[in-house]
């Protein structure tokens, strides 16, 4: 890794610092209070990291990028976490639009990328289904060719946001290969077309992030095919490695370590600390110790794929160790929270109000331990990314 | 005295029995976030099959039930999750009012609590800033926390008197301000605020109060194991038959070894539980210290157990986990608010290290320890 | 389980105390320090067991036994591992004579139980082979039927004091049926038999406990063939469940957290002692506390076995805990032993010398947390016990 | 300074070439357990390639040599478990001379040092009935568990002036009363008796010493670490490579996903670790404060990595894990040293605990931490 570049992650960062202290007021005090974010503020925000040139920072700057290295990308994921910002949602800006500019058509290009760049379009993607889950090569949502058109039948789940989308990415099945995975493509579906229903999941948090989404003779312009028929689990690993560098779970830690120990160091009614308790002061150390060997295994692993020496475990190491010590600092912070940590109103999270007990984020950190359990099961559960280092790395 | 086992496990049969027929998880649904909170209707039948009276007199109607029989109470209560305010009133509430109240205190609210037309809730948890005083029959201050205390028809109040002594009264539920909210498992919570309640004392005041208090917060551990052990079972038996259902790469998910393994140590620690519930439910008559011990011991140890059968119960369920619609979920939240309540784990763990074990050669060390 | 089973179960328990009390002084005192016992040593031992009646407690009273309950036998293992006694050594007393008592013939039963009975002669156990340790079914050792005699071919290992045993039993492959359980015999075998070899295998802790026993055209008699040819996995199946309770591993463990919270309340030089640190009496207490618990679902498991509702788990459940506890505790006070805890003299051990650092038994504790690596792999690994429970308990 | 990458590149080629070819398991079970406890031979090469004079100016024949370049040394030491005291004399007697010697001392000692002819070891754990007292020239006192004390030459020494300052001194074998025996892992200690040893002072009593024995004791807990990396990805690899060869039940036991999964978190501790030890290296010019969050976190986490890790390995050999004659119980072995000399792991994580990692706010945190 060249000093350049190290230098130039550097100045992004504190510009990121920067740009943090600067966010309107109302953003700043819903995301660092955890509360729920609705359309319009993510909408707000997506345009806040876009007036940076941030938001597709990481594409090529024919496509309207900033040409990051990964590293960039890493700081840039992992600095705004550290400041309890809000997700930058990634289904259009990190999902999507790599897969259009690598595999898709001119017009494509043309028709889709700016609107995401300009975040005009709200996308959502269309992967796992009830019998598709880890194995995805499973799906069996169905596309058969009728003219110009596909008809789609099937079902997907767990589609984040699928009730804010004007557009799903979609794995369907176009044949009957003998490689399940052959007959796999990758389409484009306009979420207003007649037959896409959507359907809350409603999740232990009390809120609505996912969905069901239900595809019935949905029919669908050929020309939103990406790239060739069966092509779709090419697209879906390019995807996939796309996504790898995850420095928001790093980033998350952080801001959730510095929480626990902000709210350690309180002083109680009595007087006294929690922090003063050794074990309370040594289970924190031990979160900042496991913080600390993630960070630096992170560098490593992002400096191994900017040097090409990857082995194929490194997003697989940093997912496994970020959500599980993510976890586990949720559960610190809960514990901590004593009586305030089961004491819950999701409706005092919409509406912005004090939660029942204890102090203004109670509410917001017990939502988050909620919601992140999921953490170690979406985007590729531990176990699958336990079995992936299994065989790449290790051979087994 | 102990109750028999033939009352345990006739009681056993019949706790099932209803809560299968008439407390499914769908049932439950319907009741939850709803005004009041519990089922008024399971709360009738309760009282009908003399639950609410398990702990009374068998001159009063009761009886006369020992840690066991409430606990077989309580195990109903986790493995379906139970929203009914049956630790609060019928074993809190019953137990301190039947402990430390005057004959014509029980005269007046035992009929009432078994027949059910009485909630009662325990209010322990002082707020820092308001610490409750009692003072010739009026209480000032404010307590957190307080369980069912949003549908509790009389409250219970751990306070203090002008000299400093701990003192219990109660105080009816139009005497105070409840601010109500739910906790994470969907069950009713309040805090109290008292501005001269007419709060009548319960038994006397100084080291008698105190003991009432303690020996009460030890049942609410106790308690609290029996539920997590009802958790910890309903969520062994759960994930095991999803493992066996779900699919995956063309086989059940059970079939992969790293997840048996898995089940297993849940299942070790849902057999510890047991032992450790069934422990604990018989040295509530020992001496402070030798209780405490096992108490605090069985409470650390089965709150972490709760707690980390929950986890993996979530993670091998996988997006449906997280869900509402899901029973796993529920658990998980029941697990949260167990392990809290009436004093967290970390309290009990520092009770227990506190005792030792081993500091005894073995030769002064109890027998057969059945 | 009745009252009279629990007072009768409560007098043994006294009566070891006050044996205990009375052991003679060099014994107790290399078992205190956890030094190495010879042969002669574990004769002697033996045998004052034997005056009581209690090493063959278990067996029933026509044999020399005591027909002690399940209770008492627990008790018995228990009480006597918590004093920190010898190991009672189980090859004749608990694992071939009931075989024999079970399922020998009558010339059997008179020429081996009373020989047992009175500890005249040595038993080890041929189970193990280098290519068949948790999968019995797999051991390669043939016997094949020569007029009066088998010959048998093949090796043993892990075979624990084989270089003092008068007679081994051992399981052989006498035939090729489908099921490579069907063709197991269980023989016993005179070690002076020409073509019986004992190879030491050296342990970590630098002693000699185990070997590799080599059998080259050994002529066994057919006499010596116990019941049916071909029956060998059924006897080796009870023995298993003979050697159930385990109350040893419970015992130990108390023995151990005693000897524990002991070091950690010597005041140091320094006038410190270290339970005053939080955490390692945390560390303590919970240990302590995964004791409790254990000895808790011991008993019940103990209840069970006595009422017939065994769901085949229990002493899985018993083996897991308790071996994975006391090495956890044996780690621990290695650690607390600081430097001691790395100064090894292994001479020392057999000589009754002191150890080069720290207390008089320093050397002991590191040898036992050495030697007792091997409790979660011998008498079936912690994974066949988790696979065991997976299957029968979970039905998985 | 730090060292070029070439240089460590090329010296990490040459320790694997000669390691390999040199100190496999069995040459070093010939040297293990028999006097004097080490490799006199290895000894002569490791100087004969400069590898004694790493930490040397280059005007005295060495490579001026930064922690980097001394892991590449030290984890070939966790990795082939070298028995000869490169820790004690190359890495810590050397570094406390260049560091706190007179021009004539140096002059007088690293040509020795550098060709082998003087082997070195730090004393800085007293006992503490006899603390050492160094007093015109001639030391009082009692050290005890010195690494490789049995066979150093010259032993240097962390003692007290009469004005109760800290002080270096050293002394020479035959000034000393030294009672030796071996470590677990093999190799030789010693307790050392000084009765009016001739001592001579390194360097300047008080602050100066005190610093000078805080960042020796620092170079040591980077060492172990590099050292422990070497014995993890060892274990990592010899057990990935026995989990495919053995078979149990008709199939290699490395088909077992729970194996698999625990394996991968052995995976994971290894890469963690590599990760921290060359943070560590990075931080020891720092000032102290700095310089010891991340040291002794590394020393921490990586203390209890191997231990965890060397665990596992033993449980997965089964039987062979616990003999003599396999690789793994030495490795196993080692792992307890390494975890436990220079100060054992629960002082570094209270040192750890007691720096906050997260105090600040993040727009006050370094930048790219690389």
């Amino acid at each position: 890794m060249t000093e350049d570049i190290q230098a130039r992650a550097e100045r992004l960062r504190q510009d990121i610092r920067r740009f943090c202290r600067d966010l309107p007021a109302d953003l700043r005090s819903k995301s660092q209070r955890h509360q729920v974010l609705d359309k319009d503020d993510y909408l707000q925000w997506m345009r806040l990291l876009q007036a940076q040139g941030w938001a597709v920072g990481h594409w090529p700057r024919e496509h309207g990028g900033l040409a990051w290295s990964p590293l960039e990308r890493f700081v840039f994921e992992d600095e705004l976490a550290r400041h309890g910002c809000p997700w930058v949602i990634p289904f259009g800006v990190k999902y999507v639009g790599p897969v259009i500019y690598a595999f898709g058509s001119a017009a494509q290009q043309q028709r889709f990328l700016p609107k995401i760049v300009n975040n005009e379009e709200f996308w959502a993607q269309g992967y796992s289904e009830p019998e598709a889950g880890s194995d995805l090569a499973a799906l069996r949502t169905t596309a058969v060719r009728d003219g110009d058109h596909y008809i789609v039948n099937g079902q997907k789940v767990w589609t984040t946001y699928a009730h804010w989308a004007d557009w799903l990415f979609c794995l369907v099945r176009t044949g009957r290969e003998a490689r399940p995975q052959d007959s796999i493509s990758f389409l484009l579906i306009d979420m207003k077309s007649p037959g896409v229903t959507v359907k809350e999941i409603r999740t232990m948090d009390g809120y609505h992030h996912v969905n069901e989404v239900w595809l019935e003779d949905v029919r669908v312009p050929v020309a939103n095919l990406v790239g060739e028929e069966g092509g779709g689990w090419t697209y879906a690993k390019y995807l996939l490695k796309n996504e790898r560098t995850a420095g928001a779970s790093i980033g998350m830690a952080w801001h959730a370590l510095h929480r626990l120990r902000e709210l350690a160091q309180e002083q109680g009614p009595d007087g006294g600390r929690p922090i003063d308790s050794p074990l309370l002061s040594n289970r924190i150390g031990s979160l900042e110790l496991r913080y600390l060997a993630l960070e630096k295994a992170a560098y490593r692993a992002v400096g191994a794929m900017m040097d090409g020496t990857e082995n194929g475990g490194e997003a697989s190491l940093i997912k496994l160790r970020g959500t599980e010590l993510y976890q586990d600092i949720a559960e610190s912070l809960v514990d901590l929270l004593g009586a305030a940590g089961i004491a819950y109103d999701p409706a005092a999270l919409h509406s912005a109000g004090l939660p029942p007990l204890g102090p203004d984020d109670a509410g917001g950190i017990i939502k988050d331990h909620f919601y992140n359990r999921a953490a170690t099961v979406f985007g590729g559960s531990s176990e699958i990314q336990r079995n992936i280092i299994a065989k790449a790395v290790l051979g087994l | 005295m102990s109750t028999d086992h033939d009352t345990i496990s006739m009681l056993r049969d019949a706790v099932q029995r209803y809560t299968n027929d008439h407390y499914g998880f769908l049932d439950r649904a319907g009741v939850l976030g709803r005004a009041p909170g519990f089922s008024p209707r399971a709360w009738r039948d309760y009282a009908d099959f003399g639950w609410l009276a398990l702990r009374l007199p068998e001159d009063d109607g009761g009886i006369d039930a020992d840690a066991a029989a409430i606990g077989v109470l309580m195990e109903a209560a986790g493995r379906r999750l139970l929203l009914e305010p049956l630790l609060a009133s019928a074993v809190l509430g019953t137990g301190l009012l039947l402990r430390t109240g005057s004959a014509a205190q029980r005269q007046a609210w035992l009929p009432q609590l078994a027949d059910g037309s009485v909630k009662l809730a325990f209010a322990h948890q002082d707020d820092a800033n308001a610490p409750c005083v009692w003072r010739d029959g009026l209480l000032d201050g404010v307590k957190t926390g307080v369980l069912h205390g949003d549908v509790a028809d009389r409250v219970i109040v751990a306070a203090r008197n002008p000299a400093g002594d701990a003192v219990l009264c109660m105080v009816a539920a139009g005497d105070l301000a409840a601010s109500s909210y739910r906790l994470v498992d969907g069950r009713g919570a309040a805090n109290l605020r008292f501005d001269g309640a007419r709060a009548e004392m319960l038994g006397q005041p100084g080291q008698p109060a105190q003991d009432a208090i303690a020996l009460a917060l030890d049942e609410a551990a106790v308690a609290l194991c029996a539920e997590a052990y009802g958790v910890i079972a309903s969520l062994v038996a759960i994930s095991g038959a999803y493992l066996k259902m779900r699919k995956q790469f063309g086989k059940p998910i059970g079939t992969n070894q790293a997840l048996q393994h898995r089940m297993v140590d849940m299942y070790l620690l849902q057999e510890e539980s047991r032992a450790l519930v069934n422990a604990a439910q018989q040295v509530l008559a020992l001496p402070r210290a030798e209780r405490e011990r096992v108490v605090s011991g069985a409470r650390a140890y089965v709150g972490a157990a709760v707690r980390r059968v929950a986890n993996e119960a979530v993670q091998m369920h996988g997006g449906l986990g997280i869900t509402e619609e899901l029973d796993v979920s529920h658990y998980f939240r029941r697990a949260m608010t167990i392990d809290s309540l009436f004093g967290g784990r970390d309290l009990h763990m520092a009770r227990f290290t506190a005792h030792s074990l081993t500091a005894d050669q073995p030769g002064e060390q109890p027998c057969v320890p059945m």
